[in-house]
């Protein structure tokens, strides 16, 4: 059995959490992101987990000459799998619920709806899953509870209320989020192949079970583990392994763009900006948390309030030609002011606009504080995923500072979790020196 | 003596409440949740509602009055502010408040008055959702209970759980960090209601409210919250009692219907004279 | 040794504060008069001459936040219509005058007989006691002395005139009035010198911390090195021999090359030396201290300790020229010097210190502090290239201070230092 | 020449919106070297600015409208708004019109931000005006007039002129027709609330910010004439208030229209009180500089940035709300603005004595949601009606 000596970075962040795995000479070779509602030991497993999953696609690809679509179908199977498994989880945690003495008046109705719902559920994830489909989310939380939601509707009644199925979800979903799913790659790349070989026979199928082997039997070696973020005082870490947020959001933005000297980290709980010197090392930093107004929930709740995905957000808002000013601070009044504004006759996209401004706006002051915005800027967090705050970003950095590159990347939700491990890099060369 | 007919209407920011009240008497009472429809439409349909409930129609109302966001209705007669319909609401339903504690979908607001419903001072929070109905919401939407279910559920508590995030929004993340923790739902529900009781006990006393505090608005339906408000006044040793009542939640729709008879009485005898 | 010596000085402050707080208490009884004025601009000399004992509010409310006290008493004051906005230090008095006014060492503090508002460096005192005045009735007398500010950073000689001529028509009369003595220039002269000596002692023991290791700490130490001088002793010969015990224990420990006390004990590895600027929180110094120590770090200079008189910039008090004296000092306290002044101040620290990073705590409370300290952070890493933090919180309020957030602020700040000398070496 | 209400009140409206300064800019391209002083809330000597040939400009921050990028850079969120909108439009170069800056003592925040704005603009002039605190013409006089001459010293330098006791004299002259106009106004509005409502009094008193004086005064005086024109104007079932704590920030026009919905009539207020500082007209006859010091000792408002000597803290609000019959007070100030907040329970003791009612709010110039506001005011105006016949 061969092996392969790796370094990892983990960021707890309040909303995701992600990891990044490095091989020893610095490259990324895998990423995994979770949500982080569930026990942060449990968050951080998870997410290691996911992130060896996607290493050992890295390796097959090492492995295979030309590997072209194939991985991505591959993997695409494999997640399937990996759903699949976390949906007969959930299905068997909801009839127990279900069998519980709260339900005791209509127990025997209740499995049987749920047994049409679980039915209808894989039916969806399999074609969610198929060739060419698109997901709502990467999370299986989002896509279960999206799915459920939208049957459960269909499926209630006066018998069995709406109310009474969502909360059968709600309490049979946490336990499911809180076990991880180990060694998801080696117990489930079997099928996920036979799957890929089944969409599409492939010329190169002996040379892909071979590589795919090779990857499987592989034994990943943590050289170095160092965590970040929100929620790293609560990890099982020696302190030494343990990095501020902020150091680590300058030097991943670093290694992602390395003339970055001004970065824009807006995540779920927080807004940070930080200002790095030329070696990605932070100069100076400003913090926004404790409210959500400005941050990445504020959008989650705009999108509930307007039953929209997350994903959704922006390019509805980018739809705009006239922006509305937005007045509330607190994200649960602007919630409220988007409800009045509704009513008043004005248009969804235009309010929308309003609100990505706002929260652009905040994180200009927090710029602004933390020293400005200086040439390259880098923005970074969950919100650069969203095109209309990119947007509202470039126009507000043009209007007050003039010409500045900006720099997004579709990773870059990944920045802290990659200056994790490079510090984490850092502590092996030491080790080995 | 022909019947006085007077209607109040509430239009919260999460429900519309209308009361018909018949020469001081309540007849009907009716809470519409908006839920995102359009609001003018649920006001209209709620009144009209309403006096199907009674058997009336609209010209049968002596004086329609309106308090919260009553603006936005234009056929009624005359507006008063949530604080006077409040105070009035909470007398009528609980003659021997001194205070009341109105807590809505946004805002809580605290009121001293009279035996005669005299407002003598008052405030309300502003700015920052955290400790309202809503953030009451969004934790039973994460812990998957109804709004019904609060109240009942945190009287069971046995060790209440502190919480440290009070944004309304954010709570859910402390919430499901609870959950995890393996912390009982009961004990979440009460750790949240001894947090917002002292808020509002902090808002009570501000204005130098004292004796009989009658809660009023969508939460004087939560138990749990009522508890928790008696729990804190004995620790903190305050001069108040808490009181309720099923009614309480109309109290500012009561209000504006009493206040209603009261103008008309105002304006016919100025007419007359 | 060193460490039964350190506590001499300590113990000798308690005992001259919990003396003057009995004498306080029993002040009526004994036919004393009080005169309750503010810590920046407090003429101690002048008011002792007339035989009359001072009251500071000021350290009362920092005494309540650090025995938990404050949030209590902030909230009695809220309750009574005071603006959640403004300067936790007055309603924590207020707070407590109405829950009946037990100073810190449990004893009640006496009315006042004279409010002597010395409106120097912050706009809040005036307002400060002209509530007080409400809480007493109008039957307490105030003197009131308006110190201009030093918006070109040197003293104006219209401006000395000004404090003098209000010294002599306003606050020596009612001083008069009160102690029913007439002024002595001769005791005052007196007291100004003592007051002189004990001012070259502390400034040698704050100016120690430019050896390395320090053998103090300058800001959490500081707070108490400064007590006496900036409380009811200057001008004292207690102070006098205070300051010559703490001078002689400094010294001791700069022999042994020791580094500052701590209340975990001496601290053995300095690691970064930091200037600070700003007060620091009360309801939680001891943790916020330990978040410094824990990662050694030591604090070499602060602003703080000059809050109640600049001596380190040469300015003692004067025997020969004594109303001008007093004047000078009420118009040079840190607070009442312009901005260019104080960013100034802070660089030649950053410098003669070696400090390897600055540090603003900045307050809501105060605004006469706080108001231009992002711009100062700035314009100082500007100037000295060395990297600041900025930590927000209050005074005595503890719904100010979130200890997480600030360890958090602190422990990024630090790995950044720490970043940065692995790079330059 | 007589305009309609109409025009009168769209001139007033866009000066008091003007920020930018562009009335100024007018001014000061109508004749070369021309220049303008700036200066924040409160009282400082105009006089001597218009004695030297240049235009006084009050400025007191950006409103509702300007969207803060910098600003925060500068000021903490616990610090009231109008120091970093202030700063937010110079930095921006909206503030270019201006050749120098006064920082009259009024608070700590404008005292150090003197200090900033010297570092910000070391090129530019820059004065913190020290208002004495104390009121004996020989002590707080002398240092005060002291002060006079420095800033004659100083404007004469900046104006390239010389200030001749006859200058000043005609200033004053002009500055006391501009403050009788001021108080006719409010005279007028104290008298009948609903023909001079307060949300546009508001705006005509802020044009006086950016007007040269004697255009200011000439518009006061014809909304004074023509507002009584507009029929419809009719008294209403609204309360009589007083308004207190809007001296330095200005609330947003939404909060004074809001006020009005709400029911009342807002007889008297402390906005831009700077403007109205002196009570009394300054004589002409004697020194100019001892005629400013006499008026500045003792015929100046009452106001929280003053110190009150024994016994008149709220004599003066209880006098107003006695003279125009106001029915209550509200407390109305600026979110962390000190000097309001901490000046506010002493008022409040003096209308309890006198059993006048009174409600608070607070506010800052951005504020955008007025639900709030709209019912503490409202309930306040409500109890007022409801039990009036008491
Ligand atoms: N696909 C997406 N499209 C738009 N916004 C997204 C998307 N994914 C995440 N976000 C935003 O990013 C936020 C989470 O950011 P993240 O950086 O993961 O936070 P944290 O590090 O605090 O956990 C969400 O609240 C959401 O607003
Ligand atoms: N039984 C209950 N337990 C707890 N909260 C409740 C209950 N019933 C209603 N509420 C809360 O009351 C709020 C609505 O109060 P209401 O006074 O009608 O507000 P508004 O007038 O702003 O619409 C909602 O936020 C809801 O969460
Ligand atoms: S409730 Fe609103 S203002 Fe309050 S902390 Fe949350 S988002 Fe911020
Ligand atoms: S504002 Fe600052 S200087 Fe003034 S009293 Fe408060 S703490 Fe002291
Ligand atoms: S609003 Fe108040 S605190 Fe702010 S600058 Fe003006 S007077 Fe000072």
């Amino acid at each position: 059995m061969t092996s392969m000596e790796v370094i990892i970075g983990i960021d707890l962040g309040s909303t995701t959490t992600k990891a990044v795995v490095l091989d020893i000479e610095g490259n990324v070779i895998g990423r995994g992101i979770t949500n982080s509602r569930s026990n942060y030991d449990v968050a951080a497993q998870i997410v290691r987990e996911e992130a060896f999953v996607r290493t050992r696609f890295t390796l097959v690809e090492r492995n295979l000459q030309a590997a072209g679509g194939v991985i991505g179908s591959l993997e695409r199977n494999l997640k399937l799998e990996q759903h699949l498994e976390l949906l007969a989880r959930l299905r068997q945690a909801m009839s127990m619920l279900a069998g519980g003495p709260k339900h005791r008046g209509h127990a025997g109705e209740l499995a049987a709806r749920l047994g049409v719902l679980g039915d209808e559920m894989e039916r969806r994830a399999r074609s969610q899953f198929a060739p060419g489909a698109t997901r709502r989310s990467d999370f299986f939380r989002d896509l279960a509870g999206g799915d459920f939601m939208h049957i459960a509707e269909g499926l209630a009644d006066k018998a069995i209320p709406f109310d009474v199925l969502c909360s059968v979800f709600d309490a049979a979903i946490l336990g499911v989020e809180c076990l991880p799913i180990e060694r998801a790659f080696e117990r489930h790349i079997n099928t996920a192949l036979q799957s890929t070989l089944s969409e599409e026979p492939l010329g190169i199928a002996a040379e892909l079970r071979k590589a795919v082997d090779a990857a499987r039997a592989t034994e990943l070696v943590e050289l170095s583990t160092v965590g970040t973020g929100y929620g790293r005082a609560r990890l099982p870490f020696p302190k030494e392994q343990i990095r501020s947020e902020i150091l680590c959001h300058g030097l991943g933005a670093h290694a992602m763009f390395p003339d970055t000297r001004t970065v824009l980290d807006i995540g779920g709980q927080d807004t940070k900006a930080i200002q790095v010197d030329s070696d990605g090392i932070v100069t100076s930093f400003q913090m926004n948390d404790r409210c959500a107004a400005g941050c990445g929930r504020y959008l989650g709740y705009i999108a509930d309030e307007m039953n929209l995905g997350l994903h959704e957000l922006g390019p509805l808002a980018m739809e705009s030609h006239t922006r509305v000013k937005i007045n509330s601070t607190c994200t649960v009044f602007a919630g409220a002011e988007l409800r009045e504004r509704l009513s008043l006759g004005q248009k969804r996209e235009d309010i929308l606009a309003g609100l990505h401004r706002a929260i652009i706006l905040r994180a200009m002051s927090l710029l602004a504080r933390s020293g400005g915005i200086n040439d390259q800027f880098t923005f970074t967090g969950g919100v650069a995923r969203n095109p209309a705050a990119v947007q509202a970003l470039r126009d507000l950095v043009r209007e007050n500072y003039g010409q500045r590159s900006i720099n997004t990347s579709a990773d870059s939700i990944y920045t802290g979790a990659l200056g994790a491990a490079l510090f984490a890099r850092r502590a092996a060369e030491r080790k080995a020196a | 003596m022909s019947e006085l007919l007077t209607a109040g209407m509430d239009v919260g920011s999460s429900s519309v409440k209308t009361v018909i009240v018949a020469n001081g008497t309540p007849l009907v009472m009716r809470t519409d949740r908006i839920r995102r429809r359009d609001l003018r439409k649920v006001i209209e349909e709620s009144y009209d509602a309403a006096l199907a409930g009674a058997d009336l129609e609209r010209k049968d109302i002596a004086y329609l009055a309106t308090t919260g966001e009553g603006e936005l209705v234009e056929f009624r007669r005359g507006h008063f502010y949530g604080m006077t319909t409040h105070a009035r609401g909470a007398i009528f339903l609980m003659p021997e408040a001194r205070a009341a504690l109105d807590i809505g979908a946004l805002h809580a607001r605290a009121m001293k008055m009279d035996e005669r419903s005299k407002v003598l001072s008052y405030r309300m929070t502003s700015q920052c959702a955290s400790g309202s109905g809503q953030f009451l919401e969004n934790v039973a939407r994460y812990l998957g209970i109804t709004l019904e279910d609060i109240g009942p559920l945190s009287c069971t508590a046995s060790a209440p759980e502190g919480v440290s995030s009070i944004c309304a929004v954010l709570a859910e993340t402390d919430v499901i960090n609870m959950v995890s923790r393996g912390i009982k739902t009961n004990d979440i529900l009460k750790g949240i209601h001894l947090s917002m009781a002292g808020r509002y006990l902090k808002l009570l006393r501000s204005i130098g409210a004292e004796g009989t505090v009658a809660i009023t608005g969508g939460l004087s339906a939560d138990v749990g919250l009522a508890q928790a408000m008696r729990e804190r006044i004995e620790i903190e040793k305050l001069d108040m009692n808490v009181l309720t009542d099923p009614r309480a939640i109309y109290a500012g729709a009561i209000g504006a219907a009493l206040w209603g008879a009261f103008r008309h009485d105002v304006l016919s005898r100025r007419n007359v004279a | 040794m060193s460490t039964v010596r350190k506590e001499d000085s300590m113990l000798l402050q308690k005992e001259m504060i919990s003396d003057h707080y009995d004498r306080l208490a029993r002040a009526h009884d004994d036919g004393k008069k009080v005169v309750y004025t503010f810590v920046p601009g407090n003429l101690n000399e002048l008011v002792r001459s007339f035989d009359l004992l001072p009251v500071l509010p000021e350290i009362n409310a920092l005494q309540s936040g650090m025995r938990k006290l404050s949030g209590d008493y902030i909230a009695e004051a809220e309750k009574h219509g005071h603006s959640e906005d403004v300067c936790t230090y007055v309603k924590c008095d207020i707070g407590m005058l109405k829950k009946g006014n037990i100073g810190p060492t449990g004893k009640r503090l006496p009315k006042p007989d004279l409010l002597l508002l010395s409106y120097t460096g912050c706009f809040t005192f005036m307002k400060w006691f002209e509530l007080l005045r409400e809480e007493y009735g109008d039957d307490v007398p105030v003197a009131m002395l308006h110190v201009p500010y030093q918006a070109n950073g040197r003293i104006e000689p219209h401006q000395r005139q000004y404090v003098v001529r209000q010294l002599e028509t306003e606050v020596i009369p009612r001083l008069e009035e009160v102690s029913g003595r007439k002024f002595d220039p001769d005791r005052l002269r007196e007291m100004l010198r003592l007051s002189s000596r004990a001012e070259d002692d502390l400034v040698w023991t704050l100016e120690s911390a430019k050896h390395k290791p320090s053998p103090i700490d300058a800001y959490f130490g500081g707070v108490y090195y400064i007590g006496p001088m900036f409380s009811a002793f200057r001008g004292t010969q207690e102070a006098v021999d205070y300051y010559a015990t703490l001078r002689a224990e400094v010294q001791e420990r700069l022999d042994a090359g020791a580094g500052p006390i701590t209340p975990e004990g001496p601290m053995k590895n300095e690691k970064y030396r930091l200037v600070v600027e700003g007060p620091p929180n009360w309801t939680s110094f001891r943790e916020f201290w330990k978040m410094f120590y824990d990662e050694d770090a030591v604090v070499v200079a602060s602003t703080y300790t000059k809050v109640g008189g600049l001596y380190d910039r040469g300015f003692r008090h004067d025997p020969d020229h004594a109303l001008e004296t007093l004047a000078d000092y009420c118009l040079g306290c840190y607070t009442n010097l312009g901005l260019p002044t104080r960013v100034e101040l802070i660089e030649r620290y950053i410098r003669e210190y070696s400090a390897d990073g600055f540090l603003i705590h900045s307050v809501k409370s105060c605004n006469s502090f706080s108001v231009g300290q992002l711009m100062m952070l700035r314009q100082l890493e500007e100037r000295t290239g060395v990297p600041g933090a900025f930590i927000e919180s209050d005074l005595v309020d503890p719904r100010y201070f979130s200890a997480a957030n600030v360890k958090n602020r602190i422990e990024s700040y630090l790995q950044m230092l720490d970043q940065k000398r692995g790079a330059a070496a | 020449m007589t305009h309609s209400l109409e025009s009168v009140l769209a001139h007033a409206r866009s000066l008091a919106d003007d920020i930018e300064l562009a009335e100024v800019r007018r001014w000061k391209e109508k004749a070369p070297g021309r220049r303008a002083v700036g200066h924040m809330p409160t009282y400082v000597p105009r006089e001597l600015i218009h004695a030297a040939g240049m235009l006084p400009v009050g400025i007191v921050g950006g409103g509702d409208r300007l969207e803060i990028i910098r600003g925060d850079a500068y000021f903490q969120s616990y610090i009231c708004r109008i120091p970093r909108s202030t700063i937010e439009l110079a930095l921006s170069g909206k503030l270019d019109a201006l050749d120098g800056m006064l920082f009259p003592a009024i608070c700590d925040v404008i005292r150090n931000l003197s200090g900033m704005w010297s570092m910000i603009f070391p090129e530019r002039y820059v004065h913190y005006v020290d208002l004495p605190q104390n009121f004996d013409s020989a002590v707080g006089g002398a240092f005060w007039r002291h002060e006079l001459e420095t800033l004659r010293r100083d404007f004469e330098a900046l104006a390239g002129v010389t200030i001749t006791d006859e200058a000043l004299r005609a200033s004053i002259a002009v500055y006391n027709e501009n403050r009788r106009a001021i108080r006719d106004l409010y005279a007028a509005r104290g008298r009948q609330p609903w023909i001079y409502p307060f949300s546009e009094t508001w705006q005509l008193l802020r044009a006086g910010n950016v007007l040269p004086p004697e255009e200011h005064t000439a518009l006061l005086r014809s909304y004074l004439e023509v507002a009584p024109t507009d029929k419809e104007r009719r008294d209403r079932d609204h309360s009589r208030v007083v308004l207190v704590g809007m001296f330095c920030e200005q609330p947003p026009y939404g909060l004074l229209l809001t006020l009005e919905r709400a029911g009342c009539y807002v007889v008297d207020d402390d906005l831009l009180i700077g403007l109205r500082w002196l009570k009394d007209d300054v004589p002409l006859q004697g020194h100019p500089l001892d005629n400013l010091v006499e008026g500045y000792l003792n015929h100046s408002v009452m106001s929280a940035s003053r110190y009150a000597p024994e016994g008149h803290r709220g004599s003066s609000l209880v006098e107003s709300v006695d003279r125009l019959e106001a029915e209550g007070v509200i407390f109305c100030a600026a979110s962390f603005c000190d000097p309001a907040l901490l000046d506010q329970p002493m008022l409040v003791a003096a209308l309890d004595r006198k059993g006048i009612p009174h409600t608070e709010f607070k506010y800052s110039e951005d504020t955008g949601q007025f639900a709030v506001i709209r019912e503490q005011a409202g309930t306040f105006s409500d109890s007022i009606r409801l039990w009036a016949t008491e």
